[in-house]
């Protein structure tokens, strides 16, 4: 388990945390390589279906990365990606996979470091919590 | 005496109220009854109050007719439908019950079986037609009785609705029971002396009876879960900051009960006395004013 | 071939800002294995002439329909490839980015073999993606080359003479029976000394001369429908009727200082706002030798818990004039913080303070009182309460909206703020936009604002405005919204959850999407419960194909 | 609309436990509209049950399919017979008439509930549904101002409240407006307060199942004509 590396899928609007995504790199910020980035126009963009999809397909972890609240280029929806998130935690808990597993973050472009800060608490959260209950049966 | 012979003598009319427990023990409610026997003109019997599973009424009024008391029956809708209720009305009949308070009841969400199925398929307006119905020895349906009853139907009233809507929602129910038949009103517990003479003028003129609701209050905590939860029961903050300086808690419900009971001699027909247990404080509150 | 993808995947070095960190040749082979790959090639540096050939190069040779570049961020990117697609001869919609530069090189410099798993998942996810990618239609409509400008106060009165000038036409509505709002009844303009009243009679005159500028007084605006480029506009005035067809439109509705009833004993002689104070400055009707202002009167407090702004200069101001006309006046200031940004109002403040005006600090838990000649107040320096002579109390109140204004917000479906002001689309990106394109703001009615701050807001509004009244037709991508009104349950929720309410219902009772409205954030897609709503831009085929390609 | 929820995912996941081949059915109508039965609903199950499946290391296949009212037979027939021979249970997101029509016409087929139907109601705000007819068969709105008492007065009563409203709300809910308080209203702003001194007759409750026949409409046997 100590060497299990996680791998957790990003979606990232392209206004605020798409761009901190790419700040980050500029600045060069170091994080942990666990994170894939899946490009949406606007964090309301992201579906119920796609984050469990993302889960189903072998993320161990996903999050929802959107503009800070009150900036959202498209004025309310990376408050309906909280609330998508908040459902989908619900519908796991009842099929008792970790809500933890899930989670929304909010950050400006301009928040280079953020980004990376976030990529690494999740990549911590996923490590402790372990492989995706999706996966571990498989290995068995 | 019996009710409908005191209710129609004109004279200040004095009722008093029982309630089964939970289970076959009747005595020691028995004993309350027989305390006040001689001092009230009938004792209502309640029909599982609060929606609480308990003993019936209908054979408790029994009990109270064979101590040559006359009862008055409650009776809900909440748990019967219309073959019940005339089929409990006519039983009660022959088991010698002459008055009947008709009420919607309280839904069974309130009471400790909060699942069971609610029923009201008549309320009180419909259930007081269906009363005069048998009175007039035909059922619901149309058909003829074989000896039919002669009940004295009564109803109640909530003279403390918390605004316009309430009261005059409670005024115009009051009117139809009226029109289906209701021949006294006896109301929930009052203690505002001036609201309760507001909503006589408004009643006034309205051919009926009107029994004015005491409820014997037994402590500060009772006045307050009161306010707090029951409807349409308000009781003053002067009266219970005067409950909470007695030291004597017991003399002091008797006292404001004296001072209800002095009160509503001018403004209605008699009086309704809930004692919740303190059957024996209801002979002293009658000494004192003289009844 | 037919319909056969073929993808070609264009894997680039960046010099070494790629190519430092990860095995190009081992992404270049990666990629090759994957499912519609028909071409890979890595190139030194992709956005370069060679890179560039090289793509249209490959296009040609291989026959590809899906073009996959590994490089940087489509964000500076994607414009110049998407370009390239299309001089190559597919659809440059069929074109998609991998970030393998700041994502993954930039960021993951010690990561190794992790890395490299990183950016083969990134590019796999982008092959899988790229299958599912759409051709997008150009929507166009015609654009009637007029503004409309609600408002004939300093702002919508600047908004349009430039409006006029840029040789458009211009509706004007004012809803007062007279044009120039609230600097009619205003009395010089700091720092410039302007007189207001002459100030506004020449924009009034100047409008009026205008013959591309219809203006219209008593005016109400009854009914806007359509969209940017588009408007059709019903409003009255007096008895009249009117329907026009507008290209733009221009909030400049303005707001009113706050009224004081009630507070501070305000009376309108002995105790007045700082707007009647004006009036009677402009008039010399002013002999008080002692005059208190009041700051934040009706502002900053729960119930209305914004700075007005403007109102600290304004008492500045007022009560150096008040000292011009009474030499020998006491002027005393209590205010709860000095708001006097700029060169200019800075300088002012200093001069009120050298002329002698007294400011006193007050705080909520200590308010000023008013009494007959005199107003209390508890000195903080002193640390007692202190009474100081007033023959003349003046408050500051705030600007606030008019009433109207969450009326005018509903026609044309724009958003208020909590306090009645209208909202921009975003405060630093777009603070002259609403929203909704083809809607501009500027004045009060967004925020109180001193004149030079209107004129500077109502020329960047004209300005913003004329950008679309210019051209004859205005083109929107296919980066919308379309409804498949054969699965569409009728349910409202698009209707409900458009942020620019823009989803409607037709006819057939179906919900219908105008694409020259439609922003294309993609929340009515991922809310429709009967996936009636498709986004071809961002499809749910794209995004779940770049789920399921999370693992190989 | 018919307004239904999703069951419990645990009790979904007992039903269907045993089955291999799913194959999940949506509704078009009310239940895609209530945001239950919907194809997002059907798609976001299926996940779910999948997801569940495959942590249990019983992996399961779902099909996913909706038909345009699971009510009307004709709409069923066709969506099944199409998929016949690819699912072993049809587990329906429709309300309990789909779920019923479905088993009526594969009486072979074992069929199950997905959701929950919970009554007759309206969108109140996007995402809240409140409950306004019982289907009593016997309309009364055109004495009561527009509002049912039947549904919503707790009790069901017909002459008016009774006395166990406190500040307006009802003695079951302190979230729930007294009906009759409501139904004043609702008379006393179309000034026909006078409605509320009349004596509704004791509703005669229907026999259930109950049904509706119109005779100009039912196809008529040709020989019958003759």
């Amino acid at each position: 388990m100590n060497n299990f590396e996680p791998l957790i899928a990003v979606f990232s609007c392209h206004y605020c945390s798409y761009a901190a995504a790419d700040l980050a790199g500029t600045s060069r910020i170091q994080y942990p390589p666990n994170i894939r980035v899946i490009k949406v126009p606007c964090t309301g963009r992201v579906s119920v279906n796609h984050i469990l999809r993302a889960l189903e397909c072998g993320a161990d972890g996903v999050y929802v990365a959107g503009c800070l609240e009150g900036t959202c280029h498209f004025m309310s929806g990376n408050y309906k990606a909280k609330h998508r998130v908040q459902y989908v935690k619900d519908l796991l808990s009842e099929i008792n996979v970790e809500p933890e597993r899930v989670q929304v973050y909010f950050m400006s472009a301009a928040e280079g470091s953020k980004f990376a800060n976030i990529a690494r608490e999740m990549t911590e959260t996923i490590k402790e919590l372990g492989p995706s209950p999706l996966k571990q049966t498989q290995s068995e | 005496m019996s009710l409908r012979q005191a209710l129609e003598s004109g004279k200040f009319v004095v009722t008093a109220e029982v309630a089964p427990g939970k289970g076959t023990d009747v005595e020691h409610i028995l004993k309350d009854a027989d305390i006040i026997k001689d001092r009230v003109d009938a004792i209502n019997v309640t029909d599982l109050q609060s929606s609480v599973m308990r003993l019936g009424s209908m054979a408790f009024c029994h009990f109270l007719t064979e101590m040559d008391i006359d009862p008055v029956f409650q009776v809900t809708c909440r748990d019967r439908n219309r073959l019940a209720l005339q089929s409990d009305l006519l039983s009660a009949w022959v088991l010698g019950i002459r008055n009947v308070l008709a009420l919607t009841g309280d839904h069974p969400v309130l009471g400790d079986h909060p699942e069971a199925k609610p029923v009201f398929e008549l309320d009180s307006v419909s259930l007081l037609d269906c009363i005069g119905k048998l009175n007039s020895g035909v059922d619901m349906a149309g058909n003829e009785l074989k000896g039919s009853p002669d009940f004295l139907p009564g109803a109640v009233v909530n003279p403390g609705a918390d605004n316009e809507a309430a009261m005059d929602l409670q005024i115009m129910k009051m009117e139809k029971k009226i029109e289906a038949g209701a021949r006294f009103f006896q109301t929930q517990g009052v203690y505002d002396l001036d609201a309760f003479e507001k909503f006589m003028k408004r009643v006034e003129g309205l051919d009926t009876k009107v029994l004015g609701g005491i409820i014997l209050l037994k402590s500060v905590g009772m006045a307050r879960y009161m306010n707090k939860n029951v409807a349409g029961v308000f009781v003053p903050e002067p009266l219970i900051q005067e409950l909470k300086a007695s030291e004597d808690k017991a003399q002091a419900s008797v006292n404001m009960a004296v001072r209800l009971v002095k009160g509503m001699k001018d403004l209605c027909d008699g009086v309704h006395i809930m004692a919740l247990g303190w059957e024996s404080k209801i002979p002293p509150i009658l000494d004192e004013v003289g009844l | 071939m037919g319909n056969e993808l073929r993808t070609g995947v264009f894997v680039c070095h960046c010099g070494i800002n790629i190519a430092g960190v990860l095995d190009i040749e081992d992404l270049c082979e990666y990629a090759g294995t994957l499912p519609t790959v028909v071409a890979v090639k890595p190139n030194l540096f992709t956005c370069a002439e060679t890179g560039i050939t090289e793509i249209k190069k490959a296009i040609r040779e291989h026959d590809l329909n899906r073009v996959v570049v590994a490089a940087c961020t489509p964000r500076t990117h994607e414009p110049i490839f998407r370009a390239s697609c299309q001089e190559a001869g597919i659809d440059p919609y069929f074109f998609e980015m991998v970030n393998i530069r700041e994502h993954c090189s930039w960021v993951h410099r010690q990561a190794g073999e992790a890395a490299q798993a990183k950016a083969r998942d990134l590019i796999r996810m982008a092959v899988a993606k790229a299958a599912f990618l759409e051709s997008l239609e150009t929507f166009r409509s015609n654009v009637e080359p007029r503004a409309l400008v609600l408002g004939a106060g300093i702002s919508g009165l600047t908004s349009a003479l430039a409006l006029a000038n840029e040789d458009l036409e211009v509706i004007l509505l004012e809803k007062e029976a007279e044009m120039g709002g609230l600097l009619r009844d205003l009395h010089k303009l700091a720092p410039s000394d302007v007189a207001a009243t002459e100030l506004i009679a020449e924009k009034i005159s100047a409008v009026k001369a205008e013959n591309r500028i219809q203006c219209f007084t008593s005016a109400t605006l009854e009914e806007v429908t359509g969209y940017i480029g588009n408007y059709s506009v019903r409003f009255s005035s007096g008895e009249e009727v009117h329907t026009q067809k507008v290209g733009a439109v221009i909030v400049a509705t303005g707001g009113a200082p706050l009224e004081p009833v009630g507070l501070y004993n305000y009376d309108g002689k002995r105790v007045i706002t700082q707007s009647e104070l004006e009036l009677r400055l402009r008039d010399g009707k002013i002999d008080a030798k002692s005059v208190v202002m009041i700051q934040c009167v009706g502002a900053r407090i729960p119930e209305r818990n914004y700075c007005s702004r403007i109102c600290c200069m304004v008492a500045i101001k007022n009560s150096l004039h008040i000292k011009e006309i009474v030499k020998d006046a006491k002027v005393f200031v209590l205010f709860r913080d000095i708001q006097a940004y700029g060169v200019e109002n800075e300088a002012l403040f200093l001069k009120a303070k050298e002329a002698g005006v007294r400011f006193i600090r007050y705080s909520l838990d200590n308010l000023p009182v008013v009494e007959d000649g005199k107003v209390k107040i508890y000195h903080h320096a002193m640390g007692k309460e202190v009474p100081l002579p007033a023959d003349l109390v003046v408050l500051s109140t705030p600007i606030v909206p008019h009433d109207d204004a969450q009326g005018v917000a509903q026609i044309l479906k724009v958003p208020v703020n909590e306090h009645n002001f209208f909202l921009e689309a975003h405060a630093k990106l777009s603070p002259l936009d609403f929203a909704t394109n083809g809607i501009y703001l500027c004045g009060n009615a967004h925020y109180p604002a001193s004149v030079r701050e209107a004129i500077g807001q109502a020329l960047g509004a004209a300005s913003r405005a004329s950008i679309v009244l210019s051209h004859d037709t205005i083109e929107r991508v296919g980066t919308v919204a379309t409804v498949d009104t054969r699965l569409c349950s009728s349910c409202f929720a698009c209707v409900k959850v458009c942020p620019y309410q823009v989803p409607q219902m037709n006819e057939e009772g179906k919900a219908e999407i105008e694409p020259m409205q439609c922003q294309g954030c993609g929340i009515c897609v991922a809310e429709c419960p009967a996936e009636a709503i498709q986004f071809r831009y961002v499809s749910d085929e794209q995004i779940l194909a770049a789920c399921e390609a999370l693992c190989a | 609309m018919i307004v239904a929820e999703r069951k419990p995912m645990e009790e979904i996941l007992a039903m269907t436990a045993d089955f291999q081949r799913i194959l999940v059915l949506g509704c078009g109508g009310c239940t895609t509209v209530c945001f239950s039965g919907g194809a997002r609903e059907v798609e976001t199950l299926s996940t779910l049950i999948r997801m569940d499946r495959k942590q249990r290391g019983k992996p399961v296949g779902t099909v996913e399919a909706l038909t345009e009212l699971q009510c009307e037979p004709h709409s069923v027939t066709p969506v099944l017979e199409k998929l016949k021979g690819q699912y072993d249970v049809v587990l329906s997101m429709a309300c309990g008439a789909g779920v019923q029509t479905v088993a009526k016409l594969f009486p072979d087929q074992r069929v199950f509930p997905a959701l929950n139907t919970n009554f007759t109601g309206m969108a109140e705000e996007h995402g809240v549904w409140k409950e306004l007819c019982l289907a009593c068969g016997d309309c009364i709105l055109d004495r009561t101002g527009g509002i049912c008492p039947v549904t919503r007065c707790a009790k069901g009563l017909l002459n008016g409240a009774c006395g166990g409203a406190s500040e307006g709300k009802c003695e079951v809910s302190k979230d729930l407006p007294c009906a009759w308080q409501e139904i004043y209203h609702a008379l006393k702003r179309l000034n026909l307060l006078s409605y509320l001194k009349e004596r509704p007759k004791v509703k005669a409750w229907p026999i259930h199942p109950s049904r509706v026949v119109r005779e100009d409409l039912r196809q008529v046997a040709a020989t019958e004509v003759d």
